[in-house]
């Protein structure tokens, strides 16, 4: 045996947080155990890393990166795992996302589901790999890690057609992970590296080694469901249950976005000749979304085709590309993170007490649950951008980018679609938490009468269910959160700031990296 | 080297012919014949090519292919039966 | 040795020729499977012994005797298979078959006459006996 | 178990694999005969043949063996009694094919059993055309 | 350039299956492929060199590129895993279909 | 420092809401209008610093430093004013509305009050454009719950009024960052005091516009009007406050505030005025015809706002002044009218004029409620602008300033003469309001009228305090003299202004326009019979609510157009979207040409055309066949090429895994198949043309790309270094297998995890969902009694036979798997090898009951990923995960062996590998599974044949051993 051995540095550890839930899914697959402990043993994962990455977060909130050549060998060579303030903040982000989500699920009982423990833990150990990781191939692998627990998740809960939702997700999703493995044989082909520091700039110098990472980035806009390749998330994403329809649009197409913006940073350098091609396509990702949520009539499909939307203003700060539009967009993307899935998360406990989306069918639960209403309305504010919650922040930023770049064209979308962001929010507020529930008669309705009281006026409804407090608490916290972004939005300005600055100048990531 | 070439060449030109008879059916017990030869076309293909790159290495993957080769013609059999064992 | 080898390999590769040629000549799936047989068996066998004179070892030898026989054995076994499975879902035969001793007494159905156990359903058409 | 008989089951062993190769090469050349040369020579059927055999490995030879060599097939096989429902591409008649079957579980009888080979059963009962009666 | 064509095959028969109606056709297109992107990857490693890298057989500068192969050694594995998946859900709760069915 | 605390008596107030509700319920309203009061004191202490010595107060912090936001606030004398306005009059409503209701629960009520009150005065007195837009969009959301919440009939009115107030409130937000960037700061003082605006008319009028657009959405200028008279649905407090006192005037704070940068621009100037007085003629005129009394005091708001639009416009020192006193003026006679309307409501039972007049109180409603007409004749002559009230003053002021209109001479008198019409009306609907109300009755009875009477002093005196204080400032009008020339000057932008406010200052045209006004205004009434002849005429043929409406309806439809678009859940659909991008992509990369270097070496070889013959005729079969079998075979064949190919390019271990995935797939898909039609769905032709057409070029493009992208390179450095130190580093000499176990583990850690889960899946899903039956008996046509279709007498051979292989495959997948480090083999290839033996077992069995494999394959997967994971802990020993760790040992029969903790990771590949096939092979293979079946690793027991007889009842499971069937017991053929 080798006698010098070496000991481990402190960023040694960073796979443990990829390692933690594997292991944990292992135990969960290899023992039978209490449910109580069970279900222990699926949050504790997610607190941890919720802690570890609060503490990365802490580290490189200065720039710092951290870097860690896997099993030790020479950089280039091995696989390195990088945190930096980006992917600090977006392990952070999906650690609160997975404890959340979880809890939910565990609330309306998903959890029993065979396997949902490990497939969900795997599903956030691959988020943490793409999140971490700087190769190429590497991310494909993760991708992939990321991606089979969620094929399972889609199908073996929800609805009855499920089965079929779930081979749209699965066929788009392996044919677009088989054009990313292709973009990154080309990249290898052309650049001989697959390691994302030692790419650095290739893009920009080499039209060939653009052209390979062009087809991953493409790959990576329709996992991220950038119009005209959406098509793919209203079908998937609709008919299973809300719990895991949160977990994925909290977490799939969010790392993919990661992706893009990490991938364009560091390989093209930010090459502003292809800027444009972003400028057009995410205005329209965000126009077309609106439009499609506008038109729905469940509140999980209209909240499914505003991921869509979202997601436009989102990368809208990639193809901005400029310090403010990278800040603008970061932070859009976090806060878009906790606010969608909040909205998921309220809606879904509505679906699952009273048994249906559909927004004729519903009505007048805001007078019945005052608290679950004022969940979902300040999430929907926010994702609306309307003060104070982060939507504010997000958009005004965006928006300030877009006009500082001189792209008024894209900022002026940006704002009308908020406008009809807005409409198909009241669509949902007015038929779902307002107005009367459908099976009892119009009731007095004359309301505007002075002295009327108001609060009294609701139509006796014969033991409307009402929604448990362990249903509403997933989605309360994540709404807390968006208020406290906004009125504390510094904090995670700062941060997007630094994560910004990463992505313009990737030479201190390159330089850990190739350490 | 040219009779291996040759030799090469016949043999996928019979697979060829195997493939034919997949397309042409007409039963799937026909497609499971076919399909067995097209099988066995690839055993000595590989160990033409054994001869032709010069490597020893393909002996032994000439004796795993002729392991697993069994396992292809049951399932296609019992596919045919419609999956009747 | 080479030579011989490349010969043996070579006469392999005609054999097989004439088996896939069988493949798509010879009448009903059960003539078929005894071409195959010819692949399966003769012509493989001949282009493993040719490899072996390629690259003669006490290795080889055991491997490739090996591979041999487990080669007949999976020609024979997968042909058996095959003719059962084609048998069960009556695939075509040759118009010309003698008799079949497979098919059930006291069974009811139509069916050859000589062989009155024979247990196919009759539904109008000629039966699966005219059919090449 | 004298000398003669271990002899003889010794042989046994080492004329099976010789008669398996003359039966294979007999068969493909009969076989190509048909696949080269325009139109053929078959005459197929489905024998019903009873065997001697004891065990699940004789009876597994004689239905490989039966399959290996071109021309003939086992298609059913039964283990209690001993059965092989073999396809014949050349059946002159049911006779014939009895025959050739019989011989091979002679030769396989011959080298799977020290103690010898049981005389042949009469086949079942059958008219001229080899039908059952 | 043979591998390019080979890729161009394959990648042809692959896009024509999976854009047919019902599953199995879309995984048999994906399993086509699946087989293309592997011979991409095998592409990018350089094909001028054939030897096997393995060191006990081959010196060094005849060696072909290992990179690529292990590339492709793992994307056979997730590939052949999702095939598997896929295949299930081809016949679980209803039938391969796949089209719309208003 | 003021400021914040003033800010902060508010938040607390909010907060104080919950607990003093609890405590005392809707009396809650008085402490909290005593709060709102003191903090009325505190801005009325402010006036000696801010009117007086006209220095503003100003506090500052920083909030969102990294894109310059503060949290900055001044208080200069428009602020003071509006601080006030809200202040005070909130003051009032809170108390008024602790009587208001009826006892019982109203924490949403005061609770968004007081948030009101707190954004509104934050709001007024930011001075930040970005925090301007938060306490902008605050006050709406407040509005909106307001509405919204005072009852279901006021659900549709409070979204529209939500929808279109932040329209504005979107123009505000981009007007405020097109300020920021331009001029570099968010402070809204120094932006104002910008040169840009004088230097920059596009500028200037690009945000001109976007404030304008604010402003009028807010104070429900035409055509924004509509949502006022619609949000009366809400409770009269809210009206008063919201919607005649604060809210609606949030929009002229903006116009008044922006005033300096922009009163030098016609557009604004124009805009303002020719929207402004359009306003207030067509809100007059609305409110003429009303019944609802509410309705007329919101169509009165509109059009009060609009002369409040029309005289900023203006923008001279006049204008300003009359504007700032005419605010006050109609804060206080409208936040009268509203109490007042909420009186009669409340006491008589209704606010329709056709009611009240129905009641039959002879003399009128003063009869019964005196305190309450006087209050109400007192607002009313303020509004009518009648001496000497402060509306009369206000109103000449406005007169004035509007005859001060720039431009050609003629706007000055145009504009007043369309200011006077519209008083006209405001004197005719003034005395539609308060005779209608309180002077009229019907001869004829219809309603009892016994319970009417005045309201309690609480109750009542909220609005009389406004009202009074309407006469009693408009007798000391001079004392508003500071507040009219600060908020004056501030609003030009000058030092100084004078207002020179008096109840009578000469025979000027404006006294004669305002006499004028009452005159004809009087003739109005008596013309039309007080609007009973113009009222509940329809004077458009379109209000606002419908064309809204229409609006929203129409994005609606087009949204389910573009959802529709994408509406399918047919895979193909959405496949060939992202297929034609790449193909585009390399359309695009064609023509554009793109520069490469020359091929490295040779690349082909002629043996390679042997293949591309054989996979075309593969490919080409799997295209074109419709028989499923020969179309999984025929993959099959492309894939065992694709196996010849990686042969040919010197990857042996990975060509073996090829050989064996395609077998397994074969097999698997065996298993799957049976269970579906035996054809594959017809294509049409139309459908084969177009889909090849695609499929053609993505070929051509994958072709391409290969061939220009790669094998024009030489050798990477990684693959150097791989070569030339695998052995040194790892002890392995077949790299492949060592960048898998040692360098690149962590890809194969996944790879391996992936697996497995692929594994749990397949048993979750089937868990969740069954699987389709085999019904493969149909195709069988042999009689059960015949010897060929005994399942058990019929596998005897190959059980024999896969007895005697058995042993031989397990040797060698163990073999493959230690030699894996050094030559072709490794823990995946020989793992499919040993999954290969399991399926021969599997396949061989008499059925599937027997060939269950009775291990716990989900566990076998677990065991091959906990075991990887802990072969790669141990790597912290030599400092990080997976780095591995090895040495050689003598073992006894083998010699030396290379021992490396890779080996244990690749054990752990193993395991993982032949669980997933077990689970594969398990799972796939029953001949029915129905939901709930598979459950975590073990599978219920059930009947191999599907029942014949009654396929309803359920499988019985141990009654007889369904190990072995018998003919005889299924019966015939079906
Ligand atoms: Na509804
Ligand atoms: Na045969």
């Amino acid at each position: 045996m080798n006698t010098s051995l070496n000991l481990p540095e402190p960023t040694a550890y960073l796979p443990l947080l990829i390692v933690l839930p594997l292991a944990v899914a292992a135990a969960l697959v290899l023992f039978r155990v209490p449910v109580r402990l069970e279900r222990a043993l699926l949050l504790a994962p997610g607190a941890l890393i919720l802690v570890a990455s609060t503490g990365l977060l802490w580290l490189v909130r200065d720039g710092t990166v951290l870097a860690h050549n896997v099993a030790l060998w020479q950089g280039g060579i091995a696989i390195p795992l990088v945190v930096d303030a980006f992917s600090a903040l977006m392990l952070w982000a999906t650690a609160l996302l997975v404890l959340v989500c979880t809890a939910f699920a565990i609330a309306v009982g998903d959890d029993r589901a065979a396997y949902f423990g490990p497939l969900v833990l795997t599903l956030s150990a691959g988020v943490v790999g793409v999140l971490m990781t700087a190769d190429v191939f590497n991310m494909f692998v993760f991708i992939e890690v990321m991606l089979l627990p969620a094929y399972g998740l889609l199908a073996m809960l929800g609805s009855r057609d499920r089965i079929r939702a779930g081979r749209v997700y699965v066929t788009v999703n392996l044919l677009t992970s088989t054009i990313f493995l292709a973009g990154v044989a080309l990249v290898y082909g052309t650049a001989g590296t697959v390691n994302l520091a030692a790419l650095a700039g290739a893009a920009a110098e080499s039209p060939a080694v653009a052209t390979g990472t062009g087809v991953i980035i493409l790959a990576l806009s329709v996992k991220a469901a950038v119009v005209p390749v959406h098509g793919w998330l209203a079908p998937s994403y609709t008919n299973t249950s809300a719990a895991v329809t949160a977990l994925l649009s909290g977490l799939h197409t969010k790392v993919a976005i990661y992706a893009i913006y990490r991938l364009y940073a560091v390989v093209f350098d930010g090459d502003t000749r292809f800027l444009w091609i972003g400028v057009a396509a995410f205005s329209l990702t965000m126009l077309i979304g609106v439009l499609g949520a506008v038109g729905e009539n469940s509140t999980r499909s209209i909240l499914v085709f505003h991921m869509v939307s979202q997601i436009g203003y989102i990368l809208l700060g990639a193809a901005l590309f400029t310090e403010l539009g990278l800040m603008a967009g970061i932070f859009y993307l976090i806060h878009n993170m906790f606010v969608k899935t909040s909205l998921f998360l309220s809606t879904g406990a509505i679906e699952h007490t009273h048994g249906t989306g559909a927004l004729d069918r519903l009505g007048g639960i805001a007078k019945r649950e005052p608290l679950l209403g004022a969940v979902f309305l300040a999430a929907a504010l926010s994702l609306s951008g309307l003060p104070p919650f982060s939507g504010f922040v997000a958009k005004v930023t965006l928006v300030a980018g877009a006009l500082e770049a001189g792209q008024w064209e894209a900022a002026a979308t940006a704002v009308v679609v908020s406008v009809f962001t807005l409409m198909s929010m009241m669509k949902i507020w007015g038929s779902t938490f307002w107005g009367d529930p459908p099976k009892e008669e119009g009731g007095d309705g004359d309301t505007g009468n002075a002295g009327e009281d108001a609060a009294g006026g609701g139509v006796a409804i014969q033991d409307p269910p009402r929604v448990r407090t362990a249903l509403l608490l997933p989605g309360l916290v994540l709404a807390l959160l968006t208020l406290a972004l906004g009125l504390g939005a510094q904090v995670l300005l700062s941060l997007s700031a630094q994560a910004a600055g990463h992505l313009l100048d990737p030479s201190t990531y390159v330089e850990a990296v190739l350490r | 080297m040219t009779l291996i070439n040759l030799a090469l060449v016949l043999v996928v030109v019979s697979m060829v012919l195997g493939v034919v008879r997949i397309l042409l059916g007409p039963s799937g017990a026909d497609r499971g014949a076919a399909t067995d030869l097209v099988f066995f076309g690839f055993v000595i293909l590989v160990a033409l090519l054994g001869v032709r790159l010069s490597t020893t290495l393909l002996v032994d993957i000439v004796l795993v292919a002729t392991l697993v080769g069994l396992l292809a013609a049951i399932s296609l059999a019992r596919l045919t039966a419609g999956g009747k064992r | 040795m080479e030579s011989a080898g490349d010969t043996v390999m070579f006469v392999g590769a005609l054999v097989f020729l004439v088996s896939a040629i069988g493949m798509l000549r010879l009448p009903d799936v059960y003539s078929r499977l005894s071409a195959l047989t010819i692949a399966g068996s003769l012509s493989t066998g001949l282009v493993i012994i040719g490899l072996f004179l390629h690259q003669p070892s006490l290795g080889n030898a055991l491997k490739l005797g090996l591979a041999l026989l487990i080669q007949l054995v999976t020609t024979a076994v997968g042909g058996s298979a095959m003719a059962r499975a084609g048998y069960l879902i009556g695939a075509p035969r040759n118009k010309h078959t003698l008799f079949d001793d497979l098919a059930v007494e006291g069974d009811h159905g139509g069916g050859d006459s000589r062989h009155p156990g024979y247990s196919r359903p009759s539904n109008g058409e000629s039966g699966p006996e005219n059919r090449t | 178990m004298t000398p003669r008989t271990f002899l003889a089951w010794i042989l046994g062993m080492l004329w099976l694999p010789c008669y398996v190769l003359y039966d294979l090469l007999h068969g493909s050349v009969r076989v190509s005969r048909d696949i080269l040369l325009p139109g053929d020579t078959i005459v197929p059927a489905f024998v019903e043949v009873p065997l001697r055999c004891r065990n699940d490995l004789e009876i597994s030879l004689m239905a490989n063996l039966i399959s290996l060599s071109p021309g003939s097939l086992t298609v059913a096989a039964r283990h209690d009694p001993a059965t092989l429902w073999v396809h014949a591409m050349y059946a002159k008649d049911h006779r014939s094919v009895l025959h050739q079957v019989h011989t091979l579980e002679d030769t396989v009888l011959r080298a799977t059993r020290p103690e010898g080979v049981p005389p042949r059963p009469e086949d079942l009962e059958r008219d001229e055309k080899g039908e059952r009666r | 350039m043979t591998l390019a064509i080979t890729v161009g095959v394959l990648v042809s028969g692959a896009v024509f299956l999976m854009l047919q109606r019902g599953l199995v056709r879309i995984i048999l297109g994906f399993v086509l492929l699946g087989q293309a992107a592997n011979l991409i990857l095998m592409s990018a490693g350089g094909t001028y060199l054939r030897a096997q890298p393995l060191l006990d057989y081959t010196p060094v500068d005849q060696a072909s590129d290992p990179l690529p192969q292990a590339f492709v050694l793992t994307a056979i594995v997730i590939a052949f895993s999702i095939t598997i998946y896929m295949l299930t859900i081809a016949t679980a709760g209803c039938s391969d279909d796949t089209e719309d069915r208003s | 420092m003021v400021l914040l605390l003033l800010l902060l008596v508010l938040a607390a107030a909010v907060f104080a809401t919950f607990p003093l509700h609890r405590a005392l319920g809707r009396a809650a309203g008085w402490p909290l209008a005593l709060v709102l009061l003191a903090s009325t004191g505190l801005v009325l202490a402010q006036a000696p610093q801010v009117l007086g010595a006209g220095t503003p107060i100003e506090f500052a912090k920083p909030w969102m430093p990294e894109i310059g936001v503060e949290l900055r606030l001044r208080m200069d004398g428009v602020g003071w004013l509006f601080t006030l306005l809200v202040n005070g009059v909130g003051a009032l409503i809170l108390a008024y509305s602790a009587r208001y209701f009826p006892p019982g629960p109203r924490l949403g009520f005061y609770a968004l009050m007081t948030f009101f009150a707190l954004a509104m005065t934050g709001l007024v007195m930011a001075d930040d454009v970005v925090l301007l837009f938060v306490f902008w969009e605050l006050t709406t959301v407040a509005s909106f719950l307001l509405i919204g919440t005072s009852g279901r009939s006021g659900n549709a009115p409070a979204i529209r009024a939500l929808l279109t107030t932040v329209v504005g409130g979107l123009a505000l937000m981009t007007a405020a960052i097109l300020m920021a960037l331009r001029t570099g700061t968010t402070r809204l003082s120094t932006i104002l005091a910008d040169p840009v605006w004088a230097e920059d008319p596009a500028f200037s009028s690009t945000v001109a516009v976007l404030v304008i657009l604010a402003a009028f959405t807010k104070s429900a200028q035409f055509p924004f009007h509509y949502w006022l008279p619609d949000a009366m649905a809400a409770n009269t407090p809210v009206s008063a406050y919201l919607h005649a006192a604060a809210m609606v005037k949030a929009g002229i704070f903006l116009l008044m505030r922006f005033t300096p940068a922009f009163a030098e621009l016609p557009l604004w100037n124009y805009t303002l005025i020719a929207f402004g007085l359009v306003t207030a003629v067509v809100g007059a005129v609305f409110a003429f015809q009303q019944y609802d009394l509410k309705k007329l005091a919101a169509y009165s708001t509109v059009s009060q706002l609009g002369l409040l639009v029309a005289v900023i416009g203006v923008g001279t020192e006049a204008a300003l002044v009359a504007a700032a006193v005419h605010t006050l003026a109609h804060a206080l006679f409208k936040a009268a009218l509203f109490m007042v309307v909420g009186l009669v409501d409340h006491q008589a039972g209704s606010r329709d004029l056709r009611e009240i007049r129905r009641l039959g109180i002879a003399g009128g409603l003063r009869r019964r409620m005196p305190v309450t007409a006087t209050v109400a004749a007192l607002a009313g002559l303020s509004m009518a602008g009648v001496p000497p009230l402060l509306g009369f003053v206000s109103k000449e002021n406005v007169f004035k300033g509007l005859l001060e209109a720039p431009g050609p001479a003629w706007v000055g008198p145009a504009a007043g003469t369309v200011a006077v019409i519209a008083s006209v009306f405001t004197f005719a609907y003034t005395y539609r309001f308060v005779h209608g109300a309180f002077w009229s009755s019907s001869p004829r009875p219809d309603r009892s009228a016994t319970s009417v009477s005045e309201a309690g002093y609480g109750f009542a005196g909220p609005p009389a305090v406004a009202a009074v204080l309407g006469l009693v400032l408009g007798l000391a009008v001079p004392v508003l003299n500071p507040m009219a020339e600060r908020a004056a000057a501030e609003a030009t932008g000058e030092a100084e202004a004078e207002a020179g406010l008096a109840l009578w200052h000469g025979l000027s045209a404006d006294l004669f326009m305002s006499l004028a006004a009452i005159a004809l205004g009087a003739l109005l009434v008596w013309w039309t019979a007080s609007g009973e002849r113009l009222a509940g005429r329809r004077l458009f043929p379109v209000d606002g609510v419908i064309v809204f409406e229409a609006l929203r309806e129409g994005i609606m439809a087009l949204g389910r157009r573009v959802g529709d678009l994408t509406r399918s859940d047919a895979p193909p659909r959405h496949l060939v979207v992202p297929i034609v991008l790449v193909i585009a992509l390399a359309g695009i990369i064609t023509a554009t040409g793109l520069e490469v270097p020359e091929p490295y070496g040779e690349t082909s070889s002629p043996l390679d055309w042997l293949l591309i013959a054989l996979i075309t005729a593969s490919v080409i079969g799997a295209v074109y066949v419709r028989s499923r079998t020969a179309g999984l075979v025929l993959v099959g064949s492309a894939g065992l090429t694709t196996a010849l190919w990686l042969f040919l390019l010197g990857a042996f271990d990975v060509a073996f895994a090829q050989m064996v995935v395609e077998i397994l797939t074969v097999v698997i898909a065996a298993l799957i198949l049976r269970r579906l039609p035996a054809r594959f769905h017809r294509i049409s032709l139309r459908r084969y043309l177009a889909t090849g057409a695609i499929a053609l070029f993505a070929g051509l493009s994958a072709a391409l790309g290969v061939f220009y992208l790669t094998g024009r390179r030489g050798r990477s450095e990684a693959s150097q270094y791989f070569l030339e130190n695998s052995e040194e580093d790892t002890g392995g000499t077949n790299v492949v297998n060592t960048i898998l176990v040692d360098y690149r583990a962590l890809d194969t850690l996944g790879e391996l995890v992936v697996l497995g889960v692929a594994g749990l899946i397949v048993i979750a899903v089937l868990n969740s969902s069954g699987l389709l039956t085999a019904h493969g008996d149909r195709r069988l046509v042999v009689s059960r009694s015949s010897a060929v279709y005994d399942a058990d007498d019929n596998t005897l051979v190959m059980r024999a036979v896969s007895y005697l292989l058995l042993p031989l495959i397990v040797f060698w997948s163990l073999w493959l798997f230690l030699r894996g480090h050094t030559d072709v083999g490794g823990g995946f290839v020989a793992g499919l090898l040993g999954g290969a033996a399991f399926a021969l077992l599997y396949l061989a069995a008499p059925s599937a009951s027997v060939a269950k494999i009775r291990l716990a394959y989900p566990r076998i997967i677990g065991a091959g990923v906990a075991i990887s994971l802990a072969s790669g802990l141990f790597g912290y020993l030599d400092g990080s995960f997976l780095r591995p760790l090895h040495g050689y040992v003598t073992l006894p029969l083998v010699g030396e062996y290379h021992l490396t903790a890779a080996l244990v990771f690749d054990a752990g590949v193993y395991l993982a590998v032949v669980g997933v096939i077990l689970t594969a092979l398990n799972q796939l293979g029953l001949e029915e599974s129905l939901p709930g079946d598979s459950t975590a690793g073990t599978v219920r027991p059930v009947r191999d044949q599907p029942p014949t007889d009654d396929p309803g009842t359920p499988p019985e499971v141990d009654a007889q051993s369904p190990l072995r069937e018998t003919p005889d017991k299924e019966g015939g053929a079906r």
